[in-house]
């Protein structure tokens, strides 16, 4: 499907545009992009894998993001069947203690993607079945991958 | 130490075991958390970051340019694909038109490094499995490609040949020689591979049925390059976005469906062999032309999001670049093959013996910088 | 009967192994693929383009081709080159002038990425095909690359 | 028991002119023990060089060529370090059977070398139940690679001696039966009786077919039983780390490393006496020239020891389900089938004489 057909496709499942956060949007990116309310992100992203005409069924990138006010997660997919892809990005303002759904039962491939972006993000996901930190040790402080992380031993600034 | 195992209702047969961060199956510093009844594995738990530099903050820091040498040190066999991956992004960013030349070289080079990177892997699948002697087989052919590295490149390993708006400088004199001459070289040598170790049958016997991941777990799990494909699925990006000279090229897809080790050794096998089509196809018929396109001292991409997809010989490399405008990006992400691949270890990996894991970790063929990064 | 078969077809993988490895065996005299290194170090050369280390060539009137403009250390991703500059007045036309005191290069901290011989506009650095590093103290790893007394070659600016 | 020094008759027996008998008996034994001893040692770290000859020519390499002529005092230099290195070991051990590991390695494989007759009546003990004492013998050795993996208190070592003992247990059936098979040719099992009987062609030409079959299944359990590759599950580098003797260092780890090659050399000695014929040569030329057997028992033992190495640089390892498998599965049946065809060619007279 091209983007504009999928975009007129993924409107038509939430009826109640009030209720559900959906943006679209293809400025500055070469993909189709989607941002939702982070309360509708499991739901969004079960139904984009599992309905037939989008079959977005191989998540290839899942990457978080610092935007300065929130933290995000961007969400790349791509349908193996349809060859289309697809942005999805969720984010939230909580920086203290941001929590998303997991989508490690969607594509298992999350569930070490969603470990490193709670390692350098800090953000929490919930029902992952083992979320602790991946490559930083378990009494690391900090979210290294936050802009305003600072260390001034390690870090050099240019 | 409690703290690191997983789970502590262990069954009162089974027990746990650390392998790595220093074994000689793990190929560097891969830590696998075992639990294992007898020898039988019942998880795996890999522990990461022990080389862990953070190249992706270090790329914040970093210059466009700059960004380039620190890929050579991800997955370190395919340099100078990983190097192509951030160049393409940036050209494609700023809309560079790139000379044909550049295209077909790089392409050429891309071929090169997978052979190379395959070749290393043969030898040290071979090793793994036990017969030492494939090591020794490999790396004499991989060396001449790294002397065509060297000659042309400057390095062996860490190439940092391309450089966004083409490369650094024009191939060697002696490069289509070189090229040429091992070409032939090694398709005497190829056949050897397979009368030594594919035909084996004891290798066969420790390879096929092992490991087993059907197509829907390889998607799933994000499995790309020769894992994917030896599942039956057609994950080639080579073919499906093609990127440099790949679109003008034919080629098969090196495609398995059994979804075992022995499937994903097949795929490499018959990888090489493409590649080697793929250059010979590419290395009478280089276009003459400029090396590169001048490019702004400080290259500033446009306001925006860029991703950029290309084929190493592990898998699919993915490469994001959220810009603001500035002359560094304000975030970068590198999806790394190594990475998914080795999230499906425990799936394929339990139920099967020791040895299993151990032939079974061969065909992911991890290289440890390219998951920690 | 495939019992049988099997171990007929067995054996002859087996042989077929051996047989690639025998052949070597018998040619191992002249197929030997190692290089004593320390003993070939006279017959050994490196390509012209390795990367061995960073060289300031000095020409018979001990004068070198850098102006100090400090290119290469911008360029350079590790920090790895310091250049250490004064100003000068230039006899002929008394105007003031920048010229290099040291150019300090440290090789423990260089990745051979080739930028710095890349950015250089006067062609001042490039690469010597040295590769025998090694030191007893890391110190002896920094170095200078201009020697002493040297002083900038008539015309490069221009 | 009958304890026959056949080949230092004359020294002893002159040495008993003025010596009473059991100080003589004493004398003889520590002088045959030391120079076994020295053949242990010195066999022991040239097979090692040989090795890694053998090895570095399979791979394309030039192997060890830097100590003495040709690398020739390589791995003594080797020993010499192993002996000055410090002895490290883990802390909660089982420190006695730790200690004694080793020796019960090297002493069975010592014992196993006494009753080899090296040519006519170069023999320390010619034992008349010769073949029977070397397949028992050689199954004392596994003991010490258990003893070893279970008290250095390390998984990765615990889990190479189960694999070490269920496979000498496994093979040690094959190695028994091939033997057994040929035995029904010489109808007895007296190594020095054995090789008499090959005077009218070696054994494996004599029992054509399933002595060839029998000769096959012996090599590939004689593999198996010196844990040596593509059977090498006890130490399997690259899933164990070092195996059972991984918290081994210096000269102890030497022990276990010496008895491998050792055990190694056994095996293709057993197998030159039983199915090659032993010293003898063709032609008969050790009749005039006996002190030329030796030769000839050397260079056959080499040329099969050299095969062993053919198989290790070559195959990939089995695993440890497989390697039972090929024992019980395949071994086992062919080797029974073996034995009674054997006993029917025997029957008939259908062996090759000349």
């Amino acid at each position: 499907m091209t983007n504009v057909e999928l975009q007129k496709h993924i409107d038509n499942w939430f009826t109640d545009p009030g209720a559900v956060k959906l943006e679209f949007s293809e400025e500055g990116s070469q993909f189709l992009n989607i941002s939702i309310h982070p309360d509708y992100l499991h739901e969004l992203m079960w139904s984009l894998k599992h309905n037939k005409e989008t079959h977005l069924d191989y998540l290839f990138c899942l990457t978080g993001v610092d935007w300065g006010k929130e933290l995000g997660v961007v969400y790349h997919l791509e349908s193996t069947l349809h060859r289309h892809s697809l942005v999805v990005r969720a984010n939230v303002e909580d920086r203290e203690n941001p929590v998303l759904d997991s989508v490690q039962d969607i594509w298992a491939t999350a569930n070490f993607h969603e470990r490193e972006v709670y390692d350098f993000f800090g953000i929490k996901f919930n029902n992952h079945p083992n979320l602790k930190r991946l490559f930083l040790t378990d009494d690391w402080e900090g979210f290294p991958l936050r802009k305003d992380y600072v260390d001034e031993v390690n870090m050099v600034v240019k | 130490m409690e703290t690191t195992i997983v789970n502590n209702d262990f069954k009162s047969e089974e027990y746990f075991i650390n392998m790595g961060p220093q074994h000689p199956a793990t190929h560097g510093v891969l830590r696998l958390l075992l639990t294992i009844d007898g020898e039988i594995i019942k998880k795996v738990e890999p522990d990461l970051g022990y080389i862990h530099r953070s190249i992706e903050k270090m790329c914040e820091r970093d210059s466009y340019q700059q960004i380039v040498h620190l890929t050579d040190r991800m997955d370190y066999l395919s340099s100078h694909i990983n190097n192509e991956a951030v160049c393409l992004a940036v050209e494609n960013a700023l809309q560079l038109e790139i000379p044909e030349r550049v295209k077909v070289i790089r392409t050429i080079i891309d071929e090169l490094t997978r052979i190379a990177s395959h070749t290393l892997w043969w030898g040290v699948m071979g090793m793994d499995v036990g017969a030492l002697t494939t090591y020794f087989y490999g790396f004499r052919d991989r060396e001449l490609i790294n002397d065509i590295f060297e000659e042309t490149c400057g390095a062996r390993l860490t190439m940092n040949y391309n450089i966004p708006g083409g490369l650094m400088y024009d191939i060697h004199p002696n490069f289509v020689k070189r090229v040429k001459s091992f070409i032939a070289h090694f398709k005497t040598k190829l056949p050897e591979y397979d009368s030594l170790l594919t035909g084996n049958v004891i290798f066969q016997k420790r390879t096929k049925g092992v490991g087993i991941l059907t197509k829907a777990d390889a998607i799933s799990f994000g499995a790309s390059g020769p894992v994917g494909r030896g599942s039956g699925y057609s994950c080639d990006v080579r073919k499906h976005h093609p990127y440099s000279a790949l679109d003008k090229v034919p080629f098969n897809e090196a495609l398995q469906t059994e979804g075992d080790s022995f499937a994903r050794y097949l795929v490499r096998i018959q990888e090489m062999w493409e590649s080697m089509s793929i250059i010979e196809q590419l290395i009478d018929n280089i276009p003459e032309g400029d090396y590169n396109v001048p490019t702004n001292a400080v290259i500033k991409l446009p306001k925006g999001e860029f991703y950029q997809r290309v084929e190493t010989a592990r898998g699919e490399l993915g490469v994001y670049i959220i810009s603001t405008g500035t002359k560094n990006p304000y975030r970068l992400k590198f999806r790394s093959p190594g990475f998914s691949n080795l999230s499906l270890l425990n799936h394929i990996a339990v139920g099967g013996k020791i040895g299993d894991l151990v032939a079974t970790m061969a065909t992911l063929d991890l290289v440890i910088p390219d998951i920690d990064r | 009967m495939s019992y049988f078969s099997e171990i007929y077809n067995g054996i002859k993988t087996l042989l077929t192994g051996m047989g690639v490895t025998g052949k070597y065996f018998l040619h191992s005299r002249k197929g030997a693929i190692t290089q004593q290194y320390p003993d070939n170090r006279d017959t050994l050369k490196m390509f012209d383009r390795f990367r061995g280390e960073v060289v300031m060539p000095h020409d018979e009137n001990n004068e070198h081709r850098c102006t100090g403009c400090q290119k290469c250390e911008i360029a350079c991703p590790n920090g790895t080159i310091e250049i250490i500059w004064d100003r000068a007045i230039e006899e002929e036309t008394g105007k003031k002038k920048k010229i290099i005191d040291k150019h300090i290069y440290h090789l423990g901290m260089c990745t051979m990425c080739g930028l710095c011989i890349e950015a250089c506009p006067t062609d001042a650095i490039k690469w010597a095909q040295n590769f025998e590093n090694s030191v007893y103290d890391r110190t002896q790893l920094t170095r200078v690359l201009n020697k002493p007394g040297s002083k900038v070659k008539a015309g490069v600016e221009d | 028991m009958h304890i026959s020094l056949n080949s230092s008759n004359i020294i002893f027996g002159w040495l008993l002119n003025f010596m009473p008998a059991t100080a003589v008996g004493i004398i003889e034994m520590v002088l045959i023990a030391l120079a076994y001893l020295t053949l242990f040692a010195v066999l022991g770290l040239y097979l090692v060089l040989m090795e890694r000859k053998v090895a570095a020519w399979f791979q394309l390499r030039i192997g060890p060529n830097r100590v003495g002529f040709q690398g020739l005092l390589q791995t003594m230099a080797d020993a010499l370090k192993l002996v000055s290195k410090e002895l490290t070991g883990t802390v909660k051990a089982d420190k006695f059977l730790y200690n004694l590991a080793p020796y019960f390695v090297i002493i069975s494989s010592l014992m196993a070398l006494a009753v080899f007759p090296f040519t006519k009546n170069l023999q320390a003990f010619d034992i008349n139940i010769g073949i029977f004492f070397l397949i028992a013998i050689s199954s004392v050795g596994v003991i010490g690679i258990l003893l070893g993996g279970w008290s250095s208190n390390n998984k990765f070592a615990l889990i190479g001696a189960m694999r070490s003992g269920v496979q000498t247990i496994s093979y040690e059936l094959s190695i028994g039966l091939s033997l057994l098979t040929m035995i029904l040719i010489t109808g007895s099992l007296q190594l020095s009786e054995i090789i008499e009987v090959q005077k009218n062609g070696w054994l494996i030409l004599q029992g054509h077919i399933p002595a060839i079959i029998a000769f096959m299944i012996y090599m590939i359990a004689g593999t198996a039983e010196t844990n040596r590759a593509p059977f090498d599950m006890a130490e399997a580098e690259s899933e164990l780390g070092a195996g059972f003797h991984t918290e081994y260092s210096g000269m102890k780890f030497a022990y276990f490393f010496l008895a491998e090659f050792i055990n190694m050399f056994i095996i293709a000695a057993i197998a030159t006496t039983v199915f090659f014929g032993g010293w003898l040569s063709p032609f008969g030329i050790t009749e005039s020239i006996p002190w030329l057997g030796i030769f000839w028992f050397l260079a056959k033992t080499f040329v099969l020891v050299f095969l062993m190495m053919w198989f290790r640089w070559t195959f990939p390892r089995l695993r440890i389900d497989q390697l039972l498998t090929l024992e019980w599965k395949y071994l086992l049946p062919i080797n029974l089938v073996n034995i009674v065809i054997m006993a029917v060619i025997v029957w008939l007279n259908l062996t090759i004489q000349y």
